[in-house]
């Protein structure tokens, strides 16, 4: 591959649609197979494919390092935010259903998506530093 | 019945290109024989969801494709500058 | 431009695979395509106009009919080459240098080869040109070229 | 046994005839260059075969679109991952096959 034309112009072409197909695994967690770690997956493969087809340094100025660091700890706190603001509302850990909202279906609806979203930002931070670790291990 | 033919078909023809893959003789006959594998078990999978009448297989069809896929370029990739960015 | 162009696409996109409307998917499809959209906007459409876009885009479709076509000839070809007892095969490797402008060109090019006729593109490049294997000898290229030259366009 | 059957139960005969005539092209080949002939596009057109029939039993929802959308994907990455295969291999000095040599 040492003129990269055809794959990178067929990666530019799939990246946002692998996007969009990871956040839809996301948002279809409860109706289909998927849910938030398969969504972090597919996510990070997107970016795994880009630093493939581009290479690393293209790849670091377009994602940062810094933000992965900050979004792993982020995802976390989106998790343990739900399961606390249960905690306030009254429940358990975790208890949607105690969440004050009209009806316990759409509680319980919401607030599974909130933690799957805080996955899903964990997972694809995670699964992104950790390649980008192991591709510049030959560096240091 | 007809699903159930079509994918011992493809069965049948996973395991020729198998040979292939084991078989040799370089590494890029047996690359060309995972690819190709990958990519009939994507078959396999849409036809397996509609012997189970589960349509929501094509969800995974869709994504071990796009996986084949990468992984077959990372290979690549390694293979040729000995590092994967 | 780029970035509403995305967003739209995106937007479709979404719909073509998701089949549900409920409130919270509407929501939350509006802001998964900004994201994207914010996220990889310039890689999809980067750089692009969208009048030429849209010629491009139906000169592309008006070539596809004609593209399954000889998709369908190859593989006969194929087939009647794999199952002849005598495997009549005589491989070379041709080079030639098509003058395309645009990635996009060259990648359409070399995929339409690698599906059609006898030919698989082993080296596709501004600078290095291209390279065939053809299973049989005298494999010819020319009309798929000027096809391709055709939906590049002049401007 | 309604018409979308019949035209899928045509369809998926064909794409599985397809594919496993690619895997004999994979099998009878001499040399890598000829064989990623028939695993790069007999492969392609009978999976598109499959695909399609699945989507004449479906009928036209948003089950069959994503079908399609698998279809589209497919013949886009496999010719793209054909000419990385290709392409590696010819740059690492993998000598193309003539007429007359020995079967690898």
């Amino acid at each position: 591959m040492n003129e990269h034309v055809i794959v990178q112009t067929i990666s530019k072409i799939l990246i946002p649609f692998i996007q969009l197909y990871a956040l839809y695994v996301l948002a279809h967690g409860e109706l289909g197979p998927g849910g938030g770690f398969q969504a972090g997956a597919i996510f990070g493969a997107s970016i795994v494919l880009y630093v493939l087809a581009f290479g690393m340094k293209s790849a670091k100025l377009r994602f940062k390092s810094k933000v992965f660091d900050f979004l792993t700890s982020a995802g976390v706190f989106i998790f343990a935010t739900v399961g606390v603001l249960c905690m306030i509302a009254g429940g358990a850990f975790l208890q949607y259903s105690s969440l004050p909202l009209p009806t316990k279906k759409l509680a319980s609806g919401i607030g599974i998506y909130g933690i799957e979203i805080g996955v899903f930002i964990t997972v694809t931070a995670v699964l992104v530093t950790i390649f980008f670790e192991t591709a510049e291990q030959d560096d240091d | 019945m007809m699903f159930g033919l079509a994918a011992l078909a493809i069965v049948v023809a996973a395991i020729m290109v198998l040979y292939r893959g084991i078989k040799g003789p370089r590494v890029y006959d047996r690359l060309l024989a995972i690819n190709s594998m990958g990519t009939k078990t994507v078959i396999l999978i849409a036809l397996i969801g509609y012997m189970y009448e589960r349509p929501h297989f094509l969800d995974i069809a869709l994504v071990y494709a796009l996986i084949n896929f990468i992984g077959t370029i990372a290979f690549l990739k390694y293979r040729e500058t000995g590092r994967l960015d | 431009m780029s970035f509403i162009l995305t967003f739209i696409l995106m937007l479709i996109f979404w719909v073509l695979l998701s089949g549900h409307f409920g409130l919270i998917l509407v929501v939350s499809a509006v802001i998964f395509s900004l994201l994207v959209a914010y996220l990889s906007h310039d890689l999809l459409l980067g750089g692009v106009g969208l009048s030429s876009l849209i010629i491009k885009s139906v000169r592309f479709i008006a070539y596809l009919p004609w593209l399954f076509w000889e998709i369908l000839l190859a593989n006969f070809e194929v087939i009647y080459i794999t199952l002849h007892p005598g495997m009549k095969i005589d491989p070379e490797v041709i080079e030639f240098d098509p003058a395309l402008k645009t990635d996009v060109g060259i990648t359409i090019l070399a995929n339409s080869i690698t599906l059609t006729p006898g030919t698989v593109t082993i080296e596709a490049g501004k600078k290095s040109g291209f390279k065939v294997h053809s299973l049989t000898k005298g494999a010819d290229l020319t009309e798929m070229v000027t096809k391709v030259k055709w939906i590049e366009g002049e401007e | 046994m309604d018409i979308g059957t019949i035209i899928c139960g045509v369809l998926l005969f064909i794409g599985c005839f397809f594919i496993l005539v690619a895997s004999v092209g994979v099998l009878r080949f001499p040399d890598f260059f000829t064989r990623i002939h028939p695993a790069g596009k007999t492969d392609t057109l009978g999976q598109a075969c499959v695909l399609i029939g699945l989507i004449f039993y479906e009928g036209f929802d948003f089950i069959s679109l994503k079908l399609l959308i698998i279809v589209v994907f497919l013949l886009v990455v496999n010719p793209t991952a054909t000419y990385a295969l290709a392409n590696a291999a010819f740059i690492s000095g993998v000598k193309p096959w003539k007429k007359g040599d020995k079967r690898q």
